[in-house]
C-alpha cells in the first residue's frame, strides 16, 4: 500500500475531495498546514511596521491507497488541484507497510 | 420652553451614547457572520463610517436636515448652519440654544449616531469583496443624498412628515426610523448588491460565520444600544419613554421565538445565529412602533416580524442576489413589517382598535415613497461609483481574502514564519 | 407623588438598560468558559431566557409579583393585570401612571431584567449536556412559580418584607436582590444539577475554559450592569444611588484581590478565572448590602465574598455535584454571605455598629425560607420534566458537540469542505 | 447649592458607569494586540489594577485628592478623610453631602474610575514580560505618589489649577485629564520601559497582534466609555457636556481619517489597527479639550491627533525603546497635541479666535511641569521595585509565554491531552 | 524504525496516550486533523441554508519506533481507540531511514 | 528522493527556516502539532482544580529532498533547532517514490 499526500491552496480542497470520490477513493484525512516556496508571501501591516509573512496556507490531505492506485490518484489530485499559479503545491507517495482499521481490526488494502 | 431639563438632556446623552455604540456592535454582529478572511474589512466598513459620517454630519449633516430653509419639504439647506454655525445651535455668545428642555447640541450628537448606524447596516450587503476607497466615498454620497434629505422628509417637517402632503389621510408615523433608518437601508443594500454582483462561488460554496459568539455578542450590542434609539426618540424621560423602552425590549424577545419557531419547524434546528438574527428582527420592526403600540401589540409584532425576516433571508438563493448578511431579509424586510403594522395596532388609530384603515394606507405610501427615493438615489450614486472608482477587488484579492489584501491584516494569529523586513517609516 | 421626576426617570431607563445588558454578558461568561463545543448552547440558554421570560414578564410577571390582589404573601393574582392591563400600569387614557416620580412602566422595564437574568444565572449549573427545549420550558414554569412569588414576598410587599411576619424581629435588608435573585438561583442550580446529573467524564477529563478573554469580558459587562442593578435599585438618583454606586464597585474590587490572594496561596497562582470569578462574587454578595454598608464595610465584605467564594468553587469536586459553572459556589453562597453579613456591617442596625444580633437573626431567617421555598419549587418543576420532556441529549450528542446535535452550528469556523447540500426553504 | 439635581446626579451616575467600563474596554484592546500567549496577563494588569486602586481610592485616594488641607499644592492629607471618613462626603447623620446639586458620594465613584484607567493606561508599554505581583505593588505606589497628587494639582485647586502660580498667565484648561491622565501615564510608560527593557526579540521578531477584532471592540468600549469621561467631566447635564459630547465623538472619527490617511499614503494600507489606534489617539487629543472647542476645530484637533500619533508611534523602533503598545506614541503624544493646541482652538482665549498667546504659554507651561513630576516620580517608584521585588519573569516564562508561567492559564482551548492530577483544595 | 501514525476519534485521545505509556511508548507527537470516509458528515444550519459537514474532526498520533515495535503498537492504538462505531478510523505503518533526537544528535533508535 | 520530518520547538522555526534557505532548500511544509515526550508538561490551574497539561506546543517541518541531500538536510535542521534542552524533538527521514509538483505535473526531482 502507499500513502499519498497533496499539498495544495485551500480554496481548491473541495474540487479535489470530489475528483477523488468520482475517482472511486472512499476516505481521506485532510488537516491545515503553511507552505514556504517560490510563491511570494504577502505583506502585513501593524502600526507602521512591515512584516513579510512567507508561510502561505494550505490544506494537506492524505489518502492511502492500493499501491496500483498510487500514480493514478496522484494524478487525480494534480487535475484538481491545478490553477497553473505558482504555490498550487505538491503530492507525494510513500510506501506503507501495513494498515488497520480501528472499528475493526482488519489489516491491508481491507482495511482501506 | 428655553428652560434646561437636566433629567431629559441626562436622558438623551445617554441615549446618544447608546446608539454611537451600536455602530460597533452592528460590526461584530456583521464581522463574525463572515468568513475569518473578511472580518477585517467587515469591521472596517463600520468603522469607516464611524469616521466620515462623524465628520460630515457636523459639517452639513445638521444643517440639511434640521435647517430652517426647507427646499421643497426634500431636504435643508447644507450651508445654513454649515459647521453648526449660523445661530441655529449655539446663540451669538456662544451658549448652547435650549429647546423644549433639551441643549440642541445634544441633538445634534444624538442624530449624528443614527446617520452613522444607518449608513453601517448596508455594508451588510457588500460583504467580502468592495474596495475600501469606494466604500468610504459611497458613505459620504450616500449620507448626503439619501439619508439627510429622509431625515428631513420624515423628521424635518419636509414631504413624508405630520406637515406633509399625505398628512390629511392620517398623520404618518415613524417614532424611531423605520423609514429612515431600515427602510432606507434596506433598498440601499438592495439595489448595491444588484449593481455590484455576488461574491465568487456565491450559492456553491459554503460561507459559514466564522465566530457565532461575535454575533451575538454584537447583536446583545444592538439591543442595548437600541434602548437610546427608541426610548430616546421619545425626546422626555417619561412615560412615553417607558412605554417605548418596555416595547423594544418586548418585541425583541417576542421576536428571538418567533424566529426560532420558523426554523425549528422549517429545518428543525434553533441556532444561534437564528436567536442572534431574530433580535435584530425585532428590534428593526418595533423602531418606527414604540410610542404607538401597547406591550401586548409589541409581542404580537415581535412574534411575526420574526417569522416573516426568518423566512425572508432565504429570499436571496431563490432569487439569486447576495444580500451577504441579509440587510434586505431583515432591515427592508423588519422595516416594512413595523412600519404597516402600525396601521394595525397603534393604540390611537390603528384598524385593530377601531381606527379604521387611515392609518394603514398613510403608512403604506409613505413605505412606498421612501422606497421610491431611496432606489433612485442610491442607484445613481451605485451606477456613478460603478464607472468611476469601481467596487470590486481583484479576484485575487477576494479569494484569498479581502483583509490581506485591502488592509495588510489578518484578524487572527497564525502560525509563526513572519519575518520584519521594512524598517519603519516614522 | 405623581409629578415626573425626569432625573430619576432618566436614571431608572438607563438602570434598566444597564441589567438588560447583563445577561448577554452572562452569556458571555458562562460561554467563555465551557469547552468550545458547546459554547452556542450555553449562550442560547440566556437568549432563551430574554426571549421567553421577556414576554411572559409583561403578560403576568409583573402582575404576580407587583399586583394589588396578594395571594397570603406569597404572590399577586397573575391575572388581575395581565398584559400590563387592569389600570395598574395606564390609567384609563392609556397615560402612564407616575409613582414617587418615576412612571411604573419604566419599573416594568427594569424589573423584568431582573427576572431575565436570574433565570439566565441558572443555567451556568446545566452546561454542556441539556436539551434547549427543557430549558425554555423549564424557564417559564420557574420564573412563573419560583421567581415571581419570591419578588412578591421579598419586594412586593408579601411575606419576607417589611411588612411580613418577621419584620417583627428587624426589618429584613434585601436591597436589589441577594434572597430574590442569587439565593433563588443558586438554590436552583443546586437542586437541578442533583435531578439532572453530570456531564460524562466529569471529574475525570479536563474541562477547560475554551476562552477567557471572553470570561472576562463578560465580567465587566456584568460588573457595568450591575451598576443598574443595585444603584438602580436605590429608585432615585441621589446620595443613596450614589452610595449604592460606590460600594458595589469597591466590593467587586476588593473580591478581585480576595479570590487572588485565596487562589495564590492555595494553588500558587493568581489566575485571569479567578480574577472574572471574584469580580461576580463581590457583586453578587454587595447586592442585598449596597444600600446599608459604609465604602469601608464594602472593602470587608468584598474581601470576605472573594475569599470563601474561591472556597466554595471546590466543593462541587469533594461532593461531586456537577455545578459546572459554579452557580452554587458562587451566587448562592455570595448571596448567603451578603445577605448575612447585613447583619454585621449595616451602618444601621448592624452587630458592629452596636445594632445587636436582631438584624442577623432576621436575616438568616430569610435566607433559610428562601431556600427552603425555592428548593421545593425547584425540585417539584425538575422532577416533572425529567419525567415528562427529559433533561438530558443523548450521550453522542453532548459528546460530539451540543452545538452541533442540538443547534446545527458550530461556534468557530473549521477546516473548509462543507458543501450546500439542500435548497433553502423560504 | 444643597439641593439634588437629579438629572445632573442621574447622568454623573451614567458617567462613572461608563468609564468604569473603559478599562476592561482597555483590557481588550491591548489584549488583542499581544500574542496569544500573553493575552491573559495583559487583561490581567487592567483587571488588578481595578481590584487594587479601586480600594485605594476609597481609603485614601479621595483625601488626597479633594481634601480640605492641601500640602503646598502638591496633594491633600490622605488621613483628613480616609476610607471617605472626616465628614468630607458624608454629614454627621451619615447623609450625603450634596455639593452643586451632586451628592459628593457620585463624584468619588465617577473620580475613581479615572485613578483606575490611568494606572491601567501604563501596562500597555509592559506586555508580555513583567511580575503580576510587582505590577500590583506598583499600581499601589503610583497612583498615590503620581496620579492622586497630579489630580489634586490640576483639579483639587493645586499648583497647576486656576488657583496654581501659572494661572497669572492665563487660566490653565485641562478639561477632562489631558495632563492627569494621558500626559501622566504615558510620561510613566516611558519611564518604566526605559527601566525595564525590551521583551526578547523585540524588532527582530515579528509581535503581531493575535486578535484584531478585539482590538477593535475595545477602541469601541473606549469610545463609548469616553462620553463618560469627558461629557461627564461637565459636571452638568446641560449644554456645556452637549458640546464636550459632539466634540469627543467628532475628535474620534476625525482622527480615524487622519490616522487611515497618514497610513494609506506612507504604507499602502489603511489597517484595522489604524483605526481603532486613530480612535484613542483622537479621543486623548480631545480630553483636555472638549469644553473649549468648537465641533469644526474637534475636527481639525482629531486629523492633526490622528496623523501625528500614526507617525509617532513609528519611533519606538527607530529609538529601540519597547514601548509595546504604544502608550508613548498614543496617550503622551495624544496628550500633548490636545493639551498644546487648547492655546490655538480655544474659542475662548485661543490663539486663532484672537486670544494672543498667553494660553498656549500656559498650556505647555503644565505641560511641562506635569511631565517632570510624573517623570521623577515614576523614575524612583520604577526603579525601587527593580531593586526589590524585580520587574522582569524568567525568559522561559517570557518565550514560553507568561499566561502560563505566571498565571497558570491558557487563553484557548487547545488540543486535548491534559489530565487532572490535584484533587482540588477546598 | 518504522512510523506508526493513527487517525483516531479526538475523544480516544486521552486512553490512546495512557494506553501507549502503559505500553513503555516514551513519546509521541499529535495534531489536529479532519476525516472524511464512510462516517457520515454532520448537519450545519445558517439562517435557513443546510450545508452537510463532510469533514469529521479527528486527531493524529504519530509514534516512531523500532522496527519490532510496530505491529504491538498498532495493536495498543486499535484497541485503545476502538468504539466500535464507524469513523473510528485508522493506523498506519511507514519504514524510516533514521531518526535523529535535535537536543543530542544522537541518531537511531538511540533518538527515540 | 526522501522526506525529512522534524518536530521542534515553535520558537525555532523562524532559525531553521533560515537556515534550510541558506543550504538551498527551497521550499517546505509547516504545521502545528503538539508533542509528549520525556519534557515535563506545565501546570494549569482552573477554579482551584489544577490539570497537568502533557502535550506541549511544538511545530512541524516537512521537506522533500533529493535523496543523496537528506543526510545534510537533517543536520541542519538538527543544529539550528538545537536548544539542548529537553524538548528540542526529532527529525526522521522516510522514503519517497515519487513526487509532482501541482502546477506543472512535473514528477521526480524536477518537481522539488
Ligand atoms: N521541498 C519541499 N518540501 C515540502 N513541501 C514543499 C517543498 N517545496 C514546496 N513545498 C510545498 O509546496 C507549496 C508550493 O510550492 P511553491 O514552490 O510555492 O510553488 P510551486 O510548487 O507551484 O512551484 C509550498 O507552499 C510548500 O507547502
Ligand atoms: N483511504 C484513507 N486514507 C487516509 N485516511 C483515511 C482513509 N480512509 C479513512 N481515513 C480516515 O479514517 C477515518 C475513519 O474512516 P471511516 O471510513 O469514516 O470509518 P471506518 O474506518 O470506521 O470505516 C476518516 O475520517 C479518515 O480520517
Ligand atoms: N517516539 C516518538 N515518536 C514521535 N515523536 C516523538 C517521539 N518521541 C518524542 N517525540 C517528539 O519529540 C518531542 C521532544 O521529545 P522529548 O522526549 O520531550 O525530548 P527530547 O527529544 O529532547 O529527549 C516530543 O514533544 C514529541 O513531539
Amino acid at each position: 500500500m502507499k500513502l499519498v499526500t497533496g499539498v495544495i491552496q485551500p480554496h481548491r480542497l473541495d474540487d479535489v475531495k470530489s475528483a477523488l470520490e468520482a475517482a472511486g477513493v472512499r476516505g481521506m484525512t485532510v488537516s491545515e498546514a503553511s507552505g514556504y516556496g517560490r510563491q511570494r508571501g504577502h505583506t502585513e501591516v501593524y502600526r507602521g511596521a512591515e512584516y513579510t509573512v512567507d508561510l502561505i496556507p494550505k490544506v494537506r490531505i492524505e489518502v492511502l491507497v492500493a499501491s496500483e492506485d498510487a500514480a493514478s490518484v496522484t494524478e487525480v489530485i494534480v487535475a484538481a488541484a491545478q490553477t497553473g499559479k505558482i504555490g498550487d503545491g505538491k503530492v507525494w507517495t510513500v510506501p506503507v507497510d501495513d494498515v488497520a482499521r480501528v472499528r475493526t481490526g482488519e489489516h491491508g488494502v481491507d482495511a482501506l | 420652553m428655553a428652560e434646561l431639563d437636566s433629567g431629559l438632556t441626562a436622558w438623551m446623552l445617554v441615549s446618544a451614547s447608546l446608539v454611537l455604540l451600536m455602530t460597533p456592535g452592528l460590526a461584530l454582529f456583521y464581522g463574525g457572520m463572515v468568513r475569518g478572511k473578511a472580518v477585517l474589512n467587515m469591521m472596517m466598513m463600520s468603522f469607516g463610517a464611524m469616521g466620515v459620517v462623524g465628520i460630515v454630519y457636523v459639517l452639513w449633516g445638521w444643517s440639511m436636515s434640521y435647517g430652517n430653509e426647507s427646499v421643497g419639504g426634500l431636504f435643508a439647506n447644507p450651508f445654513e448652519q454649515f459647521g453648526l454655525g449660523g445661530g441655529g445651535v449655539f446663540d451669538e455668545s456662544g451658549e448652547a440654544i435650549i429647546s423644549d428642555g433639551l441643549p440642541l447640541i445634544v441633538d445634534v450628537g444624538f442624530q449624528a449616531t443614527f446617520a452613522i448606524i444607518t449608513v453601517a447596516l448596508i455594508s451588510g450587503a457588500l460583504a467580502e469583496r468592495v474596495k475600501f476607497s469606494t466604500w468610504l466615498v459611497f458613505a459620504v454620497l450616500w449620507v448626503t443624498f439619501a439619508f439627510f434629505p429622509m431625515a428631513h422628509m420624515v423628521w424635518g417637517g419636509g414631504l413624508l412628515s405630520g406637515d406633509g402632503p399625505f398628512a390629511g389621510i392620517a398623520e404618518p408615523v415613524d417614532f424611531a426610523g423605520g423609514t429612515v433608518v431600515h427602510i432606507n437601508a434596506g433598498v440601499a443594500a438592495l439595489v448595491l448588491v444588484l449593481i455590484i454582483g455576488k461574491r465568487k462561488g456565491f450559492g456553491r460554496e459554503p460561507m459559514r460565520p466564522h465566530n457565532l459568539p461575535f454575533v451575538m455578542l454584537g447583536a446583545a450590542l444592538l439591543w442595548f444600544g437600541w434602548f437610546g434609539f427608541n426610548a430616546g426618540s421619545a425626546y422626555g424621560a417619561d412615560g412615553v419613554a417607558g412605554l417605548a423602552w418596555v416595547n423594544t425590549s418586548t418585541a425583541a424577545s417576542a421576536a428571538i421565538i418567533g424566529w426560532l419557531i420558523t426554523e425549528k419547524i422549517r429545518d428543525g434546528h434553533a441556532t444561534s445565529l437564528g436567536a442572534a438574527s431574530g433580535i435584530v428582527a425585532g428590534l428593526v420592526a418595533v423602531t418606527p412602533a414604540a410610542g404607538s403600540l401597547s406591550p401586548v401589540g409589541a409581542i404580537l409584532l415581535g412574534l411575526v416580524a420574526g417569522a416573516l425576516c426568518a423566512l425572508a433571508v432565504g429570499l436571496k438563493f431563490k432569487f439569486g442576489y447576495d444580500d451577504s448578511l441579509d440587510v434586505v431579509g431583515v432591515h427592508l424586510v423588519g422595516g416594512l413589517v413595523g412600519t404597516i403594522m402600525i396601521g394595525f395596532l397603534a393604540t390611537d388609530g390603528g384598524l385593530f382598535y377601531g381606527g379604521g384603515f387611515n392609518l394603514t394606507v398613510v403608512q403604506i405610501i409613505i413605505a412606498a415613497v421612501a422606497i421610491l427615493i431611496s432606489g433612485v438615489v442610491t442607484l445613481i450614486i451605485g451606477l456613478a461609483l460603478k464607472a468611476t472608482m469601481g467596487w470590486r477587488v481583484s479576484d485575487d484579492a477576494e479569494v484569498g481574502g479581502i483583509d490581506l489584501a485591502v488592509h495588510g491584516e489578518a484578524a487572527y494569529e497564525s502560525l509563526g514564519g513572519a519575518r520584519k523586513t521594512t524598517e519603519v517609516k516614522a
